[in-house]
């Protein structure tokens, strides 16, 4: 795939969107769009482009709000970038274009609490059924192993381990 | 004819496999030779060289060593043998090479507390 | 009051329960042996065999809920009885075994019991991996039974006799019936190997996809008595062929009869683990078109040629 | 046809680490499967995040049970990309040839576990022993038979001299002996084909809609190499040929992981022979500034994703790994289909699933 032809065209389908591409370490293009163009943007590709291998999605709270990175690759990486507001954040499913991306999509809205609409199964994929506590990556959910023995009010580690360094908040 | 070829094609590696030695090491009725890298055993070379820094500490990805300092001279750097890991970068962190990893296997034990040991016992006054 | 005494040993001691014993923990071990030696390992110690029946006997023996109690504890004894009760027809060395005309059929038909047994055991004891197993293995036993029976009806026609003890006379002074019929010795050795669910056709005890298959429930005393009577079937599958194909004790020349027939068992226990260590494990599909398409035609054509030039 | 629902897992002799598959059965026949993975989940992900960058590589390398160094070379490459460090040729050479001997013990150790699932115990045996091979080797280097810790941020730990190299290469000779063997019985061995041929094919198009990779993907006429499309470490002075078949069944996927066996052998006979001098590592800051990156390593079972965000401290902000038994665990759906019920440890066996990779 060439990039550049990749570029152009996302230019030509989505003026209004501040794409900014930038070169990321590894040979890889991070393109920004916004959430409701990311389904369009994906069918483009596929239908001009032929990029149907999707790698990963990677989820991230940022503490101000929830970004979603599609990795695609097809000799060079090109992932498009999109970010969700922090409560009830939900975006349109990608199944029907790319089957792969089921489980992606599973694992992302159970860390994240991230709803995939029109997902035909979305429930447990990762954590156990009977788990009730927060989504495990959204920022300030304390690790499991130092909520137990909150002694005093300090967060403290296990019982061997002294974890002296803060806790990611 | 191909189909009885097929069929007894195992047969050299067989006979090969029978004529050669066993390869089932009795361990551990019989010694199982580790080799000198083998990452085993949390030794110290020689107490007098750690200095207390705790960077073995900082780097312990099990957070297996935990250094319990009261002032520059007076610490305890105490190795939990049933969280370590045996990775051995607690030896790379070491700038002074007091704790390496030595190749002697450690063995299973059922008690916990057993496997708590004082590395080091930094106290000049008492020793003298 | 001589007869009674002897009975009693030849039944308990002899040919009877004690050797059989014996033999099925020998058998199992050099088998084991035979196949961990072709697979570059050490293999088990001589009192392996043992261990594993004791252990069996001390082990706690529990069935699930869904499991036909009566059935299951009886299923194990009922398989072990019909599996002796075939021995006592089998001469073995020098002991002459009572024999009578047709008691080549009884001695398939008790050899039969435990495969049928086993088919129930499965049905019966409530877990789905043995009820597959039953399946599996009732699809089996029609798969290898018809050439089997056909291969050992071979001799029976040739030496014009169903007695065990006849056929194995007519050998001692004719060649033996595996060098006439070599094809009916393969297919009795293909056939034992089904009837014994020794690999490549352990299809019903496919570990990998249905555990233990019918005796997946089976635990403690149950399941010793159900290996013990798996073993002595092979001890006695093996016997039967030896004495059908093999000319039992005799050899020509004169040599002591136990010595001999202890090496043609042997010798026919080394084929079956070399076949166990040779191939993978068929599937139950492919077993049944094998044994329907391949191994009962050629049967068929063993006994034609049986009748037509054989008796002649 | 009466249904019968067959559950095989958490804990089942057809399965080595704890997958939950639940089938519907009608006779022998699958009608439907019912997929739950997570139970050797370990939230590594955010583990990461509690850990600064130099304990991270030592809870990256037990992600994976079998392919260890790939996890640790991927993971280690993005931050010396986000440092901006230049790994020394040497160390480039040794990392790229634990990864090579890595991937023929995680290849010999698949054989073993395929044929120990269509009751081959023979070859099972014989794989497993002979991987011992690779395995001696690799714990004489590194220390460690599986855990390696090799790799560390700017280079690697261990070292070379020749003449130890010079009996690497010796028993390299043995090793390409035993595989021809396997090469032999997959080709020849009429049991083995008749358990393995068409059974769990996957057409070109279905590895291309679940984005399958790796091996699997090769074996249905996929032709995607990481070592090559995107060549890491010493991956861009080594020639080898990237093998691809076409059946698409068991039986491809294991010629296409054998063959590369021996490919694996070849690259390591090369790199031991042009193995320049040189230093091991280059000193790694602690800190790391701000930035992304997303590595892409070819691991034994397909392409491996690392993404590693940094915010300038010397604790990564986020760190996504995805594993290549991911899709392959999607298209697992499709290969159960219409199946045989004594294909199933076959078929499972045949995608070569590490689950304690997909679960993290």
């Amino acid at each position: 795939m060439n990039v550049d032809l990749v570029l152009e065209a996302l230019h030509e389908h989505f003026p209004t969107d501040p794409l900014e591409p930038r070169i990321v370490p590894v040979d890889e293009t991070i393109v920004t769009l916004t959430p409701e163009n990311v389904r369009p943007a994906v069918q483009m590709l596929i239908e001009r482009f032929d990029l149907r291998h999707l790698s990963a999605i990677t989820g991230i709270d940022t503490g101000d709000e929830i970004e979603l990175l599609y990795h695609f690759w097809d000799g060079q990486g090109l992932t498009l970038r999109t970010s969700l507001p922090r409560e009830n954040s939900h975006t349109v499913t990608l199944i029907d274009l790319i089957p792969g991306a089921a489980f992606y999509e599973r694992e992302v809205s159970e860390m994240l609490h991230v709803l995939f609409d029109g997902h035909p199964t979305p429930d447990r994929f990762l954590l156990p059924d009977d788990w009730e506590g927060e989504p495990p990556l959204r920022r300030g959910v304390p690790l499991a192993c130092q909520t137990d023995n909150l002694e005093n009010g300090e967060l403290s580690d296990q019982r061997h381990s002294r974890f002296k360094g803060e806790a990611r908040p | 004819m191909p189909l009885l070829r097929s069929l007894a094609h195992l047969l050299t590696e067989l006979r090969r496999t029978l004529l050669a030695e066993r390869v089932t090491v009795q361990f551990p009725f019989a010694p199982a030779e580790l080799p000198a890298e083998f990452r085993g055993r949390v030794i110290l070379t020689d107490e007098a060289l750690c200095k207390g820094c705790g960077l073995c500490v900082r780097d312990c990805p099990a957070l297996a060593l935990e250094l319990e300092r009261q002032d520059r001279e007076h610490f305890r750097l105490i190795h939990y043998r049933d969280r370590c890991a045996y990775c051995g970068q607690c030896a790379d962190s070491c700038p002074s090479h007091a704790i390496v990893l030595s190749n002697e296997l450690v063995s299973p034990s059922q008690e916990r507390d057993t496997l708590t040991q004082v590395l080091v016992e930094h106290a000049p006054d008492s020793t003298g | 009051m001589i007869d009674w005494l002897s009975a009693l040993f030849s039944l308990l001691i002899f040919p009877g329960f004690a050797f059989l014993f014996l033999c099925a923990l020998t058998f199992q071990w050099i088998d084991r042996l035979v196949v961990a030696r072709l697979q570059g390992r050490v293999g088990p110690p001589w009192y392996q065999p043992l261990a594993d029946f004791i252990k069996l006997l001390a082990k706690e023996d529990v069935l699930p809920i869904g499991a036909h109690e009566l059935a299951c504890a009886a299923l194990p004894m009922v398989s072990l009885a019909a599996v002796l009760t075939a021995a006592l027809y089998i001469p073995v060395g020098t002991h002459s075994a009572p024999s009578f005309e047709g008691d080549l059929i009884v001695v398939l038909f008790l050899l039969s019991i435990p495969s049928l047994a086993y088919f129930l055991a499965g049905w019966l004891s409530g877990s789905v991996f043995s009820v597959i197993g039953g399946n599996r293995s009732l699809l089996q036993y029609f798969s290898y039974e018809v050439p089997f029976l056909m291969a050992l009806s071979g001799p029976a026609i040739l030496s014009g006799s169903w007695s065990i003890a006849q056929i194995t006379a007519q050998q001692s002074h004719a060649p033996w019936i595996a060098l006439v019929q070599p094809l009916g010795f393969f297919l009795a050795l293909t056939g034992l190997i089904g009837k014994l669910k020794r690999s490549p056709f352990d299809i019903p005890k496919a570990k990998s996809e249905i555990g233990a298959g019918p005796l997946t429930e089976f635990s403690g005393r149950k399941l010793a008595l159900w290996q013990l009577s798996l073993h002595i079937k092979t001890a006695v599958g093996i016997f039967l062929l030896v004495n059908v194909f093999l000319g039992g004790a005799s050899i020509g020349l004169p040599a002591p009869a136990v010595l001999v027939f202890g090496i043609k068992a042997l010798l026919v226990l080394l084929v079956l683990s070399l076949v166990d260590v040779l191939y993978a494990r068929l599937r139950i599909d492919q077993l049944v078109n094998l044994g329907w398409r391949v191994l009962a035609p050629l049967a068929l054509v063993q006994v034609l040629v049986v009748i037509l030039i054989g008796v002649g | 046809m009466s249904r019968i629902t067959i559950p095989i897992g958490p804990q089942h002799p057809a399965l080595k680490e704890p997958l939950s598959l639940k089938l519907v059965a009608e006779g022998e026949r699958i009608v439907e499967s019912a997929l739950r993975i997570g139970y050797a989940h370990r939230g590594l992900e955010r583990i990461f995040q509690n850990r600064n960058y130099v304990q991270n590589v030592h809870v990256v390398e037990r992600v994976c049970g079998i392919c260890s160094h790939v996890h640790t070379t991927a993971y280690c490459q993005g931050v010396e990309a986000l440092l901006g460090l230049e790994v020394p040729p040497r160390a480039l050479y040794l990392r790229t040839l634990l990864c090579e001997l890595e991937r023929i013990h995680s290849h010999l150790l698949w054989l073993g576990v395929l044929a120990e699932h269509i009751g081959f115990t023979t070859i099972f045996m014989y794989a497993w022993r002979d991987r011992e091979i690779v395995l001696d080797i690799m714990e004489e280097l590194s220390g460690g038979r599986v855990a390696h810790a090799v790799n560390v941020i700017g280079g690697v730990r261990i070292d070379i001299d020749p003449e130890y190299a010079h009996s690497i290469l010796a028993r390299f000779d043995d090793l390409e002996r035993q595989i021809e063997v396997f090469l032999g019985v997959i080709l020849h061995e009429r049991t083995f084909q008749v358990r393995t041929h068409g059974i769990g094919r996957l057409t070109a198009e279905q590895v291309r809609r679940y984005c399958v990779v790796g091996p699997v993907a090769r074996a249905s006429g996929i032709d995607v190499d990481m070592r090559r499309d995107a060549p890491y470490a010493a991956y861009d002075q080594l020639d080898f040929r990237v093998i691809v078949a076409h059946e698409g069944d068991v039986w491809a996927r294991t010629m296409v992981r054998t063959m590369e066996s021996v490919e694996s052998l070849q690259m390591c006979r090369q790199l031991l022979h042009a193995m320049p001098e040189g230093p091991l590592a280059v000193r790694a800051p602690r800190r790391v500034p701000p930035g992304e990156v997303v590595s892409r390593c070819e691991a034994p079972r397909g392409e491996l994703v690392y993404y590693i965000r940094s915010d300038g401290s010397d604790r990564p902000a986020r760190v996504k790994v995805r594993t290549p038994t991911l899709p392959a665990l999607a298209a697992l759906s499709e290969q159960l289909q219409d199946i045989n019920i004594a294909d199933v440890p076959t078929v499972l066996a045949g995608v070569d699933l590490c689950i304690a990779c997909a679960d993290r």
